[in-house]
């Protein structure tokens, strides 16, 4: 029914949903992680095939590199690595699945009697990185402030999430006295 | 075409004569493929070459011979060492996760292959001019880390893992100013093509060269992405992911074989890649360094530049003592980051001062400024001298 | 070209399985992957809108994708930072045991 | 609603078209001064920035900055003065504006902006000068604090938004230097934290004005919603200019009025809550916690005016369709509420003790003259009695303070006594400052403005109401002034210690306020109306038949008569024969023994000596004394019924949503049973187990709220699940989402 796909995009998609699924299946947290950057470098070559050079450059700098090595760092912390997770496939989780499925199904559904199949193609943008910054610079000031408040704001409340509870408390009293 | 031009153009006429033999369609991908391989060639090759110039350089440093068996003078030792490690038995400990276990290294030298692609090596002697190349190049080191991480973690060996999170830390940390030093430059170019970074340093005033490193604010951020960089590909002073006398050889001590091997160029191709990457954003990359010289070929000049770096990195690691963690850390943090922003800063008000002196006088003015207060913030409470140990005594 | 449908699909499978992961895993970080997941399913839809659009130089969509990937980023540490948190309390990341909100 | 979004939308559109000028580029019209103008709030702002980083010990920095770029603001306030000099004589007041865009979103740019009018040059400079002075005062009045450089960061921040205030060319702006200034004054009214009174004081002060800011805040959106602008003045596209006045006075609002009218109201609640007016006035008198300078400063000279100052810029909104000689109903109101305030001030300021209080209320009833002025004579008749009232109360306040300082921290009146003899410096002027508050004929500034307000309310079309209120206001002020004084400076000295003259760095400033207080009154004399004509932008002329003009004259000896009775009954009432401390001690309290050291805070040390007035009639004098019992009137209805209402929430949340929450657990457990039953049969261990937990959980609490995020997302995910599959398949098939 749908035309025109491209190897390379059926490559890249089948790449996505594998490492996505392998997310989903295995046991071991750490493969699930590792499995997830596949789902994100393969998102980040869709990306590039969509012409979003910067968006798929930054989707790779940022989930690739910061949200996985976050991801994984955090599961060495709560001493995840090892452990098999205990799994039941009990009723809740097929109820899950079918949910999930339903979620695709409808989307998929609303899609493709929403568009026609094979639609209209526009010519490749001419998007460059610097139309990109005069952007962000002009248009989308405001909200590259508040994404920049609240990039601190998360830096800053994660850390003192993250830090032990006394120690915490005992720096958040110090600035509380000032 | 002038002789001079042929010369320095070479290497494109080669690809361009070789993907003449094909059909037209095939022509953009032969040229690519030809471009990879000649990558794929000629680094590796130089790594073969760093290698032996590192062990007799740290021999003289350390007032030893060094490699001087194999062949005259040990020229040939690398070959040797090749050999020994493609014949050498491939250990996989036994309760190591086997697949991860072998991605690492894979994935590793990968990445950082794909870091050279937006190398420019040359005039015209780029494998991919993208628009955000520069972006590319950091994507793809942010991604290294997760190899070594990989690597440590699937060894399932405490020192292993020990190293790797220290790698990963590190990296981390400094990936930091590392981006942000080079930030100044695309600032000041305007564009985040490798290429278009190049030829905005290409000019001259007089006989001197318009590369970034002679502003005040280039100055700044090249020293820091050197600094970066040495931290990034875990060279010395900062190699304590790998600090033989702590934790054996960090995240790859379960690595042996060719792995080890792949494991070992991986580290120095990163090496040379963010090497010509500093050349590229502050040391005019192949631009030649003084006008009068323009007659040699500008992949020569490139080369030249990464042989000097090279040289350069090969003299610290004989020379600086290693860092500690904390010690890394608050460096780091507390020093390469602000002069970073700072740095920043000052690059843009260079941007909108306007020509004159009176910009120069001031960003220096200013940097120093900030160096030495830092400097001193830093170094309050830090009582050099003799080393104390807290535990062993 | 890739038509756009194509790409939605993708986005809708992705976004399935991440809510499969959301609902069906009990390790509270296998279930920020799930949201992450999802979150990366609304960008690629996001940037697929952006290219077949009428006007692409708007950059409308990318600029909401560049916006929601930072966004992301910031709920990731977050998130991590309260599992760490959580776990450091009481020696657990399993949802399911995570049913008290007292200290 | 959809007609004010299409206006919203057009005017938006107006706008983006009109001048969206960045600061540095402006069109030719606006001179250098004017680009520059932003600069007068905006140094006293970086001076509060910078002095905030210093430390402790660097006091003469600290003041050097706040002085300093005070004096900067003066230059270029007096600047600016002097270039709409210039410009005057077109027979209309020249104003001009700068706008610039804050920021826009899509479409839609807000604008602020600022602008430069006869009546903010006027504010300007005396702001500016008044500020000045009390900053010069209060390096010698807090020499002795610790928290000296805290003091100056505070001082100069409220003298930067108080600026901003004035200069703001949108209603928003100024709202936004109007929160400054209200955070300023809990600041320093809350300076001295650690005494428990003060910090009670600034959060009052807070929360009250804050009640008058959230209608202030209402009427904004309200503006907003209808006009599509922020700015006042907009080269015809403004909020208060004649065409979205027109569109205001259109629109009908609740209960017969416009919504002109009402936003004016709201408008003027706000300015109600700053200015102290009746009933949003018992913040001002605790102020007086704060240091004196403060007092003299934010709650005398220039903060309460701002309120004053809110309502004159406004005043095209409050007199919009006003026929010829008519008033608007909001300007009635304003006229009603600033009567009975100047009346009521001038009543308890007769029943005071402390020597700051007695100011405090005196100020309250001024700003009701003010407002009066403001609402039956117009700009000119109010603003000049702000100018006024400025300096003389901060001369008052400010001898006040010297007078405090010089009685080692005494307040209270009843210990003073004859310090006409050992501070004459500060007698002399305080008795300027007096004379001119009680408005003694011709030669001092109080009488020609409090004359014009009465002039006006005497032929205020509507009522004569408060005309005879502010009659009663000015017998009283002359009284109680007098009083206070023959308190302070006449009888015997009542209080501890030796009195001393203070500094020269306090009393300069206090001889060129008492100038000012006397001099200033030429500029709004009848014959020679320069106030009048430089707001109005009008020509000047001098005739001294502007005096012949019926009914003038009169009332001119009227109030003098007034004013001499008031002074004279005070005279023979507290003067004629000196007080005398008062014999009797109480028996639990021995004079000689007691030091300093062990008295109350209300000073009381010998057994008070009661007010002859007290002694006539303890009951009136109670009311009076009480302040009419105001807060505890509010004590006993606004926060009593908040308790009452917060102590009826918990009871609900308890009994109604609690016996709810356990009937849902019951019966959710009853389903787990059933449950469980039917499961015996089937083998299906995860199921049973599911019900387990759900029993049990159910018996903590509702099985909704276990507390296990899975099931809520999974709760959440299939109600979404089924709306959108609902919204989708009714919509595709009533065809309003088109698949």
């Amino acid at each position: 029914m749908i035309s025109g796909i491209g190897i390379v995009f059926l490559l890249t998609a089948a790449l996505t949903v594998a490492g996505a699924l392998a997310a989903a299946l295995l046991r071991n947290l750490v493969h699930c992680a590792l499995s997830l950057t596949v789902t994100f470098a393969g998102l980040a070559l869709l990306y590039l095939q969509l012409d979003a050079q910067f968006a798929g450059f930054a989707q790779i700098l940022v989930y690739i590199g910061a949200v996985a090595i976050l991801v994984v760092f955090a599961i060495l912390l709560t001493r995840g690595a090892g452990v098999q997770e205990y799994r039941s496939y009990g009723s809740r989780w097929f109820g899950s699945l079918v949910i999930a499925a339903a979620v695709f199904a409808l989307l998929t559904w609303a899609v493709v009697k929403s568009l026609p199949a094979g639609g209209a193609i526009a010519q490749t943008p001419s998007v460059t990185v610097q139309s990109i910054g005069a952007a962000l610079m002009s248009g989308y000031v405001l909200p590259l402030e508040i994404v920049a408040v609240l990039l601190t704001v998360a830096l800053v409340g994660a850390v003192i999430v993250a830090m032990p509870e006394n120690k915490a408390k005992a720096i958040v009293e110090k600035e509380g006295g000032q | 075409m002038s002789f001079v031009t042929t010369l320095d153009q070479i290497f494109v006429l080669l690809q361009r004569w070789i993907a003449g033999f094909f059909p037209l369609w095939l022509q953009p991908a032969v040229g690519t493929i030809l471009g990879v391989v000649a990558i794929v060639a000629a680094f590796p090759g130089i790594f073969a070459l760093t290698t032996v110039l590192e062990r007799k350089g740290l021999g003289r440093i350390q007032n030893r011979l060094g490699p001087n068996r194999v062949g005259p003078l040990g020229i040939l030792q690398p070959v040797a060492d090749g050999i020994k490690s493609l014949t050498k038995e491939d250990i996989v400990p036994l309760s190591a996760d086997a697949v991860v276990h072998f991605l690492a290294p894979v994935v590793l030298v990968i990445a950082v292959f794909l870091g050279f692609a937006v190398l420019p090596i040359g005039r015209n002697m780029v494998l991919a001019d993208m628009d955000s190349g520069l972006l590319f190049f950091f994507a793809i080191g942010a991604s290294t880390e997760l190899s070594i991480f990989m690597a440590g973690w699937s060894s399932r060996n405490k020192y292993s893992l020990l190293g790797a999170m220290r790698a990963v830390a590190q990296m981390i940390s400094y990936e930091v100013p590392l981006l942000l030093s080079s930030v100044v430059v695309v600032m000041i170019t305007g564009s985040l093509s490798t290429v278009k970074i190049v030829e905005a340093q290409s000019g001259f005033t007089g006989v001197f060269p318009h590369w970034y490193v002679f502003t005040p604010w280039g100055f700044a951020g090249f020293v820091l992405f050197t600094i970066a960089a040495l931290a990034e590909t875990n060279r010395s002073p900062f190699d304590l992911p790998e600090g033989e006398s702590e934790l054996v050889a960090g995240y790859f001590t379960e690595y042996s074989g060719f792995k080890f091997a792949l494991f070992f160029l991986g580290e120095y191709l990163g090496m040379f890649s963010i090497a010509g990457f500093a050349i590229t954003l502050f040391l005019g990359g192949w631009g030649a360094p003084l006008s009068v010289l323009g007659f040699v070929p500008s992949w020569a000049w490139f080369f030249v530049k990464l042989f000097g770096a090279v040289v350069f990195f090969i003299w610290l690691r004989g020379t600086l003592p290693r860092l500690r963690q904390d010690q890394l850390m608050n460096f780091a943090w507390k020093f390469m980051l602000p002069m970073a922003l700072l740095n920043l800063l000052v690059a843009g008000a260079w941007r909108f001062m306007g020509e004159g002196w009176l910009r120069w006088v001031i960003s220096s003015a200013v940097l120093l400024l900030a160096y030495v207060g830092l400097g001193r913030v830093l170094m309050r409470n830090q009582h050099l001298g003799a080393r104390s140990y807290r535990y062993a005594e | 070209m890739t038509p756009l449908v194509a790409f939605l699909i993708v986005a809708a499978m992705v976004f399935a399985i991440g809510l499969a992961i959301a609902l069906t895993r009990r390790n509270a970080i296998l279930v920020l992957i799930g949201i992450e997941l999802m979150l990366n399913a609304a960008n690629l839809n996001l940037i697929a809108f952006w290219r077949f659009g009428s006007k692409p130089e708007a950059l409308t969509g990318m600029m909401f994708a560049i916006f929601s990937i930072a966004v992301a980023a910031a709920e990731a540490a977050v998130g991590l930072g309260l599992v760490i948190a959580y776990h450091r309390h009481s020696r657990t990341t399993d949802l399911e045991a995570m049913t008290r909100m007292k200290g | 609603m959809i007609a004010s979004c299409t206006s919203f939308i057009t005017s938006v559109a107006a706008q983006t078209t009109a001048i969206g000028l960045q600061p540095g580029e402006t069109d030719s019209a606006t001179s250098a001064i004017v680009r520059v103008l932003w600069l007068i709030p905006a140094i006293p702002m970086v001076g509060a920035g910078l002095i905030a980083l210093l430390k402790q010990p660097m006091r003469k920095t600290a003041a050097g900055l706040a002085i300093g770029g005070m004096f900067c603001s003066l230059l270029l306030a007096i600047a600016a003065f002097a270039h709409v000099l210039g410009t005057w004589g077109g027979g209309a007041p020249t104003r001009e504006i700068v706008t610039f865009n804050w920021f826009s979103l899509g479409s839609s740019s807000l604008q602020l902006g600022w602008l430069l009018d006869p009546l903010a040059a006027v504010m300007l400079v005396m702001v500016t000068f008044v500020g000045l002075l009390i900053f010069i005062y209060s390096t010698g009045y807090m020499a002795h604090d610790e928290n000296f450089t805290r003091f100056f960061c505070f001082l100069s921040l409220f003298a930067g938004g108080m600026l901003g205030v004035i200069i703001a060319n949108s209603i928003l702006l100024l709202f936004m230097c109007w929160e400054i200034v209200g955070l300023t004054s809990y600041l320093l009214i809350g300076f001295w934290y650690h005494k428990p009174s003060a910090a009670a004081a600034a959060k009052k002060a807070f929360l009250t004005t804050r009640v008058g800011d959230i209608f202030f805040l209402l009427g904004i959106v309200w503006l907003f919603a209808q006009t599509g602008t922020t700015l006042f003045y907009n080269n015809g596209a403004g909020a208060i200019e004649p065409a979205s006045l027109a569109a205001l006075l259109g629109q009908p609002a609740a209960l017969g009025l416009t919504a002109a009218t009402a936003i004016g109201l709201l408008i003027f609640a706000g300015a109600a809550g700053k200015s102290g007016q009746l009933p949003l006035h018992v913040w001002l008198p605790d102020a007086m916690e704060g240091p004196t300078p403060v007092s003299a400063l934010i709650h005398a000279a220039t903060m309460v005016a701002a309120g004053v100052y809110l309502v004159a810029r406004v005043y095209p909104l409050m007199s919009a369709g006003a026929q010829a000689g008519g008033s608007t109903v909001s300007l009635t109101v304003v006229a009603w509420v600033g009567a009975l305030t100047a009346l009521f001030g001038a009543l308890v300021a007769v029943a005071q003790n402390d020597i700051k209080r007695i100011l405090a209320y005196s100020t309250v009833s001024q700003l009701g003259y003010m407002m009066v002025g403001l609402a039956v004579g117009g700009v000119a008749v109010g603003m000049f009695h702000l100018i006024t009232h400025a300096f003389f109360k901060a001369l008052l306040f400010l001898g006040a303070g010297s007078v405090i300082h010089g009685c080692h921290d005494e307040q209270d009146v009843r210990h003073m006594g004859r310090l006409r003899h050992s501070m004459p410096f500060t007698f002399w002027t305080y008795l300027c400052g007096m004379l001119a508050l009680s408005g003694f004929p011709l030669f001092f500034s109080g009488f020609w403005s409090k004359d014009a307000i009465l002039g006006a309310a005497h032929s205020w079309p509507v009522s004569k109401g408060p005309f005879v209120l502010l009659i009663i206001g000015a017998l009283l002020t002359a009284f109680y002034m007098t009083r206070q004084v023959g308190y302070v400076f006449f009888g015997t000295w009542r209080g501890h210690g030796h009195p001393h003259e203070s500094p020269a760095v306090m009393t300069l400033p206090l001889s060129i306020l008492a100038v000012f207080a006397v001099a200033l009154g030429v500029l709004g004399t009848p014959a020679w109306p320069w106030f009048a004509s430089f707001l109005g932008g009008s020509p000047l002329a001098f005739d001294l038949h502007a005096f012949a003009e019926p009914g003038l004259l009169p009332l001119m000896g009227f109030a003098t008569l007034l004013v001499l009775f008031g002074i004279g009954l005070g005279w023979w009432l507290y003067i004629r024969k000196p007080m005398q401390r008062p014999t009797h001690a109480p028996a639990h309290l021995h004079v000689s023994e007691h030091g300093d050291e062990d008295r109350d805070e209300e000073g009381h040390e010998y057994g008070e000596m009661t007010d002859v007035l007290e002694s006539a009639s303890p009951t009136v004098w109670g009311w009076l004394a009480h302040r009419f019992y105001f807060d505890e009137l509010y004590e006993a209805t606004v926060l009593s019924w908040y308790a009452a209402l917060a102590r009826l929430a918990r009871w609900f949340d308890s009994h109604v949503w609690g016996a709810l929450v356990r009937l849902v657990s019951a019966s959710f457990r009853g389903l787990g049973w059933v449950n469980r039953s039917m499961d015996s049969q089937w083998i299906d261990g995860a199921f049973d187990k599911a019900c387990d937990e759900l029993v049990t959980s159910g018996g903590v609490l509702a099985w909704l709220q276990a507390g296990r995020t899975s099931a809520y997302l999974r709760a959440m995910v299939v109600g979404l699940l089924i709306l959108v599959a609902l919204a989708l398949v009714v919509g595709t098939s009533t065809g309003q989402v088109r698949l």
